[in-house]
């Protein structure tokens, strides 16, 4: 190899590397305390008043009242009841609905039109219908969640069924596999990352529904606690109360995380 | 002249705004109003609060206290109150609980009754019907709705078994049989239901202002007092101050259509805009009792003497 | 049992793929289909296995299938197209799960195909933990697991690197070695239709038409010790497509 | 070519097709009119009581008194100012914020957690601190649909530029283009289809939250003049309402894919 | 200019990639390298380019790139790396565009290097509209227009059916004849290795080192004309890397 005196022998200039901002670990939590102890020691000083935003240790204290008075796990129970009712009715449905809106011409031809010019409306404004339809009793706010997870299951179990590999289902096809095999050991796993992620937002969409769904003569519940709070102008209770959604949130997340990794173990 | 912004509902108890406004009553005392109207009582408050309008008129509910504590606001006056003789909010029953028996006020307890939301005025005439015929708040069902609609559109239809309205639904309501009367708040005892108020600013760097704002006001209120309170006096006269009500209140139906509603609405408003301090007082009390209402003002803190004549003041 | 093209034809609307093209798959003969791209080469393979029906002519079998084949015309698909969600043994097992076998059998046949294609050790591991040629060897061993009586592979080797080709390859003529079975291959590459091909059908550019039928009578085993004369085969069949395959190279998707 | 006597041929069977339900064009208006008939003919002969639901006919009416009495354009108007000057604003300072995020580690980590924390926060329960933060005019209505729509923006836009293709980023640096030109001419158009299937996300969130951004004292605007008929039970004027919302949303769906067509044509 | 690599090591975390290579590019030359997969030969292609930087080791550019040069270190990618959104022509606009060029020159560039490519037809085509072959003519076009004192070419024609890639071959090596470059050629294949290259290094499996390099005295041009002896040099290489071929081919990702 040629080692020899060579000229002008210069390193080539690196030009690559950046355009991959990774999550710094420690800066999330970092920025989080960070913003808090700012807010509290903006509210200490009085620099924000109490009237435009209570302090984080004011929220932090209504909680525990809530807790003390064991209001706060009525409020949940009371909440987590028509969560999980109207979640899991909406979903068992939309999850119907998908699979036959996803496996045939026609009822995809009924359906999809149909879903697409519901959706959108907002549920809020449906609450007066809903009050008649459904009495002020239980039956409304768990029809209103399930209102708000069913039509976005729809969509995500037709359009999960849509994207599984064409080219499966023609092996499967190709080896004589029944109607029935293709549907449950292709079709139907090949959609399940798709149905999955769609729960991730038809939960979203349940929490945050709630509060809605709870302006019908709800005692109980979180979403009747934060308007209660509102009502009251009573803004250390209003930012507890959301605080607990927020955690609702993240944990009904984290469920559907380990679910997800419980079931899509092969994608590894 | 001084522009200011007063906040007012369409409502027939806000009509001494209203008859202020159109007379001049307020351009009078040197001030320009701008009136800006509000779907619910609740926002007046926190529009105050947050410096948008200088005068609101609203019932005194938890929302209301929790922000005098904050320091923002003052009562200033008093206006719509529960006089005897004189037809102010009903007490009302579904025609489902009147027949299973709940023929009367008292026998409200153990039953469900629509608010529009928890801390709002109709808890509290809940609290004072509980106090009166001695059960606990526990003792009834409380039924948060948000909307008057829907608290109407809930007792019609059975949902619940009891409410208070306003004297000109609830008669309506009654005679169409979609309802019963059952009671009146005025024979409950006194009551102030709504206050004149203002942001705490304007009673400490204002006060000339106001003092020319409740002058005006005033005028306002003998005008309606004299038409309103007695409207078989002089016919002409109440059907003159019906139409100018009606350019703010059910101005979206015709005047025919309208009268008998306004006419209905026309509750008690006191003489000079006075207070019933005593009752402010128990309001504040029993908001506090609940746990609505967590402060350690007291109803002195919540008021600025001096603007209007105060009765009742405790000792 | 033979299989017989006869005079088929295929249009996808007004689009004309396959004009009149007629041939016969003899029984444990490879028979290699080339052709430049978008000739219809894979649609003449999903005739050839039901998967879609001519618009004229007919595919014809000859014969009886033998009677312990479950599933007489088995694909092996370019892309492998093995299920993610299913191990190694679980994808082979898909194929025989809708046929009447109690488990011992079915873990019998399962361990046997996965012995053939060398795969033992990999029974338990998912498709996404495989290389190219292992995913193919699955892909084989699931099409061998159903007694196929002819195979139907549509480029099998052309997702793969060339050197996991050769390798695959000398697998595929072993196999072949030890029990002579029924294929049809279609593929780009001139070298394997020379290496693996009992008669090569050269397509014409889009209609595909049948251009020439090229037998070959050397024995597969013995082929890699031809090089020269399977080179002048080669580019003669290079010097046939190389027209076709420029104009098919050359032309714009939708323009 | 063996064409002589062979025993037992047989066509090879046909096994493919299925599992590929197309829109079938026509189904979709038929199912629509026929529902919208029923519904019709329920109301007319009593099956559908009047309290339960109006006619549609009923709710047409509804919509001409709104056009007659001059109100319908006040009421839009008032709603597309709030929205557009909410979505606009949202839109740009999500973009930029997903950009920063999308681009440098640092702004990563410190907007990503906060947006995750916010987003989920039901935006009704928020209301009575924007009436205290923005007032009761239109700055509250904007800050309610600015809100709805920055936090998916942010998210869109970051996500977005995370999915367009290293290995172009690899070839601009390797053919030694400014830092600038790989953002303008590689990352943003990369990220362009990700940022448009974002509008069409926000602009149904702002859509939806126009009825919970005009709870705030608005005496116009579409979404008040729901809330109105709501509280008067007048539903025929409540389906009318919603039925201007889901025009409204079919709208701008309908300018968005008309964006897309044009800004996205080099997909074909 | 020459290219020389001096004892270049690299490691991805605790993984060696490549250890000790050591070679000289030099002008007007092609080096193939090849080796099994997952041996390090794109990570080495991307170290001499400079996008990223060996963990030991340098590599060195020995004399000036020529004066006219805009991007002495140029790659062509095997997936073609064509922005969607730009016709061919603002493809290969993108590069020219951070450069000092008035509208007229920048004009002229683009038109020689479609002429060279022959793509002159298709410079308003968008890359969607293009078949395989097209898009990397296009990358190659891309490429020339900087004038690059060494082309980079990361398999550049792997994603390419044979055909195709018998055709682009033809094209690389007119491309040569008329105007010779300098090179390094990464590639899978044995046979593009032999036909393009004046000298063929033969890495290891990872970490990769360099097992021997073979030089080919042989003219590019009529390589064609002397396949048998091609074929010969061929079946050594293929000898060097069958077991390392068939290790990396059996490698499980993740187990
Ligand atoms: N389902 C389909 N609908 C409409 N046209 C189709 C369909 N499938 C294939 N075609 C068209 O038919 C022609 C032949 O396609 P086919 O896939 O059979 O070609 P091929 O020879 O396999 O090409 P390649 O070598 O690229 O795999 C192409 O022009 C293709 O666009
Ligand atoms: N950015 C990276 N981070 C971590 N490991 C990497 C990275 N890039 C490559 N590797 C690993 O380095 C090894 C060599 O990769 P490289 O892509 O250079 O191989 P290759 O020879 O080009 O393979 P192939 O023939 O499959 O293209 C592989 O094991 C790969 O997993
Ligand atoms: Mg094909
Ligand atoms: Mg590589």
């Amino acid at each position: 190899m040629p080692e020899g005196p060579v000229p002008q022998a210069r390193s080539v200039a690196f030009r690559g590397g950046g355009f991959a901002p990774r999550p710094v670990g420690i800066v999330g939590p970092i920025v989080f305390v960070t913003l808090l102890l700012l807010w509290e020691l903006g509210s200490r000083t009085g620099w924000i008043s109490a009237l435009i935003l209570p302090a984080p240790s004011a929220a932090l204290g209504a909680l525990e009242d809530l807790y003390r008075s064991g209001l706060l796990f009525k409020h949940l129970g009371a909440s987590l009841e028509r969560l999980v009712l109207g979640w899991c009715l909406g979903t068992l449905a939309g999850i119907g609905v998908g699979i036959s809106a996803g496996l045939f011409s026609l009822a995809r031809a009924g359906v999809v039109p149909l879903v697409s010019a519901i959706f959108p409306i907002p549920k809020i404004a449906l609450l007066p219908l809903f009050i008649i339809w459904f009495g002020i009793g239980e039956a409304s706010k768990v029809a209103t969640i399930f209102f708000g997870v069913f039509f976005p299951t729809v969509i995500a179990v037709t359009g999960g069924i849509d994207n599984v590999d064409r080219g499966l289902v023609r092996m499967g096809q190709s080896f004589g596999l029944r109607w029935s095999s293709v549907v449950r050991k292709i079709i139907l796993p090949g959609a399940l990352p798709a149905i999955l992620s769609g729960f991730r937002i038809t939960a979203s969409i349940a929490i945050i529904l709630l509060v809605a769904a709870e302006m019908i003569g709800a005692e109980f519940g979180v979403g009747a606690y934060i308007l209660m709070a509102g009502n009251l102008m009573a803004t250390d209770q209003l930012i507890a109360g959301v605080a607990i959604l927020s955690a609702l949130g993240l944990g009904v997340g984290w469920l559907i995380g380990r679910a997800e990794r419980f079931l899509l173990r092969w994608r590894g | 002249q001084e522009k200011i912004t007063v906040g007012a509902l369409r409502f027939t108890s806000h009509a001494p705004t209203f008859i202020a406004y159109e007379r001049g009553y307020f351009k009078q005392e040197g001030l320009d109003v701008e009136l800006k109207f509000f779907q619910a009582a609740q926002p007046v408050a926190v529009a105050i609060a947050s410096g948008d309008i200088d005068f609101g008129i609203t019932a005194l509910t938890g929302g209301y206290f929790n922000l005098a504590d904050k320091g923002a606001l003052k009562i200033v006056g008093g206006l719509f109150a529960e006089k005897k003789g004189y037809k102010g909010m009903a007490i009302m029953a579904s025609n489902k609980a009147y027949a299973a028996g709940m023929t009367s006020p008292a026998k409200i307890k153990g039953h469900s009754v629509a608010i529009t939301q928890v801390g709002s005025s109709f808890h509290f005439m809940t609290g004072m019907i509980a106090a009166k015929y001695g059960f606990a708040m526990s003792d009834v069902s409380l039924k948060p709705l948000q909307k008057v609609g829907s608290m109407i559109g809930a007792v019609k239809s059975g949902q619940v078994d009891a409410m208070m309205m306003v004297p000109h639904v609830a008669i309506p309501l009654d005679k169409a049989k979609a309802a019963k009367i059952i009671g009146w708040m005025s024979d409950l005892g006194p009551y102030q239901v709504t206050t004149i108020f203002t942001s705490t600013r304007n009673t400490a760097e204002r006060q000339v202002q106001v003092k020319r704002f409740m002058r005006a006001y005033k005028k306002g209120i003998a005008d309606y007092r004299a038409v309103m309170l007695n409207q078989k006096k002089d016919p002409a006269a109440t059907e003159a101050m019906v139409k100018l009500i009606h350019k703010y209140v059910y101005a979206d139906r015709p005047y025919e259509k309208a009268a008998p509603g306004i006419k209905a609405g026309a509750v008690y408003i006191n003489e000079g805009a006075a207070l019933d301090v005593g009752n402010v007082k128990k309001q504040l009390d029993w908001f506090k009792a609940q746990g609505l209402v967590k402060t350690k003002m007291t109803y002195k803190d919540l008021i600025a003497t001096g603007y209007a004549d105060m009765f009742d003041v405790p000792k | 049992m033979d299989l017989h093209l006869s005079h088929v034809s295929h249009r996808y609307g007004g689009v004309e793929v396959l004009d009149d093209v007629d041939f016969t798959v003899a029984q444990g003969h490879i028979v290699c289909i080339i052709g430049p791209s978008g000739c219809g080469k894979s649609t003449l393979l999903r005739l050839i296995g039901g998967l879609e029906k001519p618009s004229a002519g007919a595919v014809l079998q000859l014969g009886e299938p033998p009677a312990d084949s479950r599933n007489p015309l088995t694909y092996i698909f370019q892309d492998f197209a093995l299920l993610p969600w299913r191990t190694v043994r679980g994808n082979v097992s898909l194929v025989l799960e809708d046929h009447v076998l109690d488990q011992g059998a079915r873990a019998a046949i399962i361990d046997d195909v996965l012995r053939r294609t060398k795969l033992s050790e990999f029974g338990d591991a998912f498709p996404r933990q495989l290389s190219g040629g292992m995913k193919q060897r699955v892909a084989i061993a699931r099409a061998l697991s159903v007694n196929p009586a002819c195979l139907l592979m549509d480029e099998p080797l052309s997702a793969l690197d060339s050197q996991t080709r050769e390798l695959l390859m000398d697998d595929l003529i072993e196999l072949w070695s030890r029990e002579p079975f029924t294929a049809c291959y279609v593929t780009h590459n001139l070298g394997e239709a020379v290496r693996l091909g009992h008669k090569v059908i050269v397509l014409s550019r889009r209609p595909g038409r049948i251009r020439e039928v090229v037998d070959i009578d050397l024995p597969l085993a013995g082929r890699s010790a031809e090089r020269a004369s399977l080179e002048a085969l080669q580019e003669r069949l290079w010097r046939l497509m190389r027209e076709e395959a420029l104009a098919a190279d050359q032309e714009l998707a939708d323009a």
